[in-house]
């Protein structure tokens, strides 16, 4: 799945984006948030406060319990600051 | 309709243009965001403006779209710019026309507060201190939650 | 600042000019009235604005000041023509600009609620049923009641 | 003293402004008015309604007990409709 980020997430993450395939117990969001923590120090130190993370698939925001698919476009990014 | 541009717009043609030869428009309602020269007691000197091509897009559509079913509008129009801005200049512009002015009044203030909490824009600050990305106000969460639909109710929730 | 003049006037410019060189401002509210092609379900040809010289300048003068002690604003304009105007044609603007959206907002609707109700202005309509003057409306008069200042309220009447 | 008419209470009365002297008695905006319904018919039918009748004097908007002086400018008017 192609995973994307933004801002400060990105800058912490060290990665605009990248194409992962997380192992088979990675249904959802929480759990990939999860998985990601443990891919790197950078991606540990971006998603340590969640209450700041938002999470969109394919364009579309959604909560931690969503579904996520390999064929899925997830951003992962802080609470936006545009207008 | 929507924009997303890293060019300025022109206040007035952008107005000229959606009202023009709609002889049913009564009131025009438009706002204006534009950069500070000030964040949090720092001095800035610029911004940066980041955001995600085609959910950016697909984000200001969906709140037009709210916006054209909850009120009688005639006409609306967001434009929202990226990239590097400096203090003066115009970040965003949202227009609603409509026959009566209390319509495109709310629907101009409920598509910038919306927004405000939605598009996928973030910006970073060149301060006296270094570059800061913006945190997001509780304040503009708290703004985007008058609008919220209570059920049966589509106005602004009192 | 107030202007009562017979001649249009351009919407971009007007903001450009109040905004320029103010770099505390963050957002920009206007609002424009435009005379519609239909009132009461007759075809309006025309309308010509008469007005109170003198009294209207001081009436839009104190409703101007009023809106600048109420809210936080950096600079505030409001422009009325009169004369006979067409469908489409601009009638009068509003803009108000501030380091806050809301104060803008809030200010600008106030102005153009406050002057609907206050600015001695009087719309005579050229329909296809013959020249009528325009009667004021109830919902006019609610609109500006809810502006009314309870003791100790600086702020929109919820 | 001055009053000045405006829109339909101008067409009605069939002048735009007129210069008057009225009897000592009149003191007060209410006794002006009584006073002018007597001056024509024109006056009469413009000042039959007084629910739809403004009164402004020397510029502000003014209610019926306000004390008028011969040299006020008083305006009476219907109720205003620009914006």
């Amino acid at each position: 799945m192609k995973l994307i980020y933004f801002a400060w997430l990105r800058m912490r993450v060290g990665l605009a984006e990248e194409n992962v395939t997380p192992p088979g117990h990675v249904r959802d969001v929480q759990s990939l948030l999860e998985w990601l923590k443990t891919r790197s120090p950078g991606h540990a130190a971006a998603l340590k406060e969640m209450s700041v993370v938002r999470v969109a698939v394919n364009h579309e925001y959604v909560p931690l319990g969503h579904p996520v698919k390999q064929d899925d476009e997830i951003a992962i990014f802080p609470p936006v600051t545009g207008g | 309709m929507i924009r997303v541009q890293q060019e300025d717009f022109d206040v007035g043609k952008e107005i000229a243009a959606l009202s023009e030869g709609r002889r049913e428009i009564g009131g025009v309602c438009c706002f204006v965001g534009l950069v500070r020269d000030i964040a949090g007691g720092a001095k800035v000197d610029a911004m940066t403006l980041e955001h995600y091509p085609g959910m950016t897009e697909k984000q200001l559509e969906a709140i037009d779209a709210e916006a054209q079913r909850r009120w009688p509008l005639a006409a609306s129009l967001i434009v929202h710019r990226y990239g590097r801005l400096e203090p003066g200049e115009r970040i965003v512009l949202v227009v609603t026309a409509s026959a009566h002015r209390e319509a495109a009044f709310e629907a101009c203030h409920f598509l910038i507060d919306w927004l405000k909490t939605k598009a996928p824009f973030w910006k970073l600050e060149d301060t006296e201190h270094g570059a800061q990305w913006v945190a997001a106000r509780d304040s503009d969460d708290k703004a985007a939650a008058r609008w919220v639909e209570n059920t049966g109710s589509t106005g602004k929730v009192k």
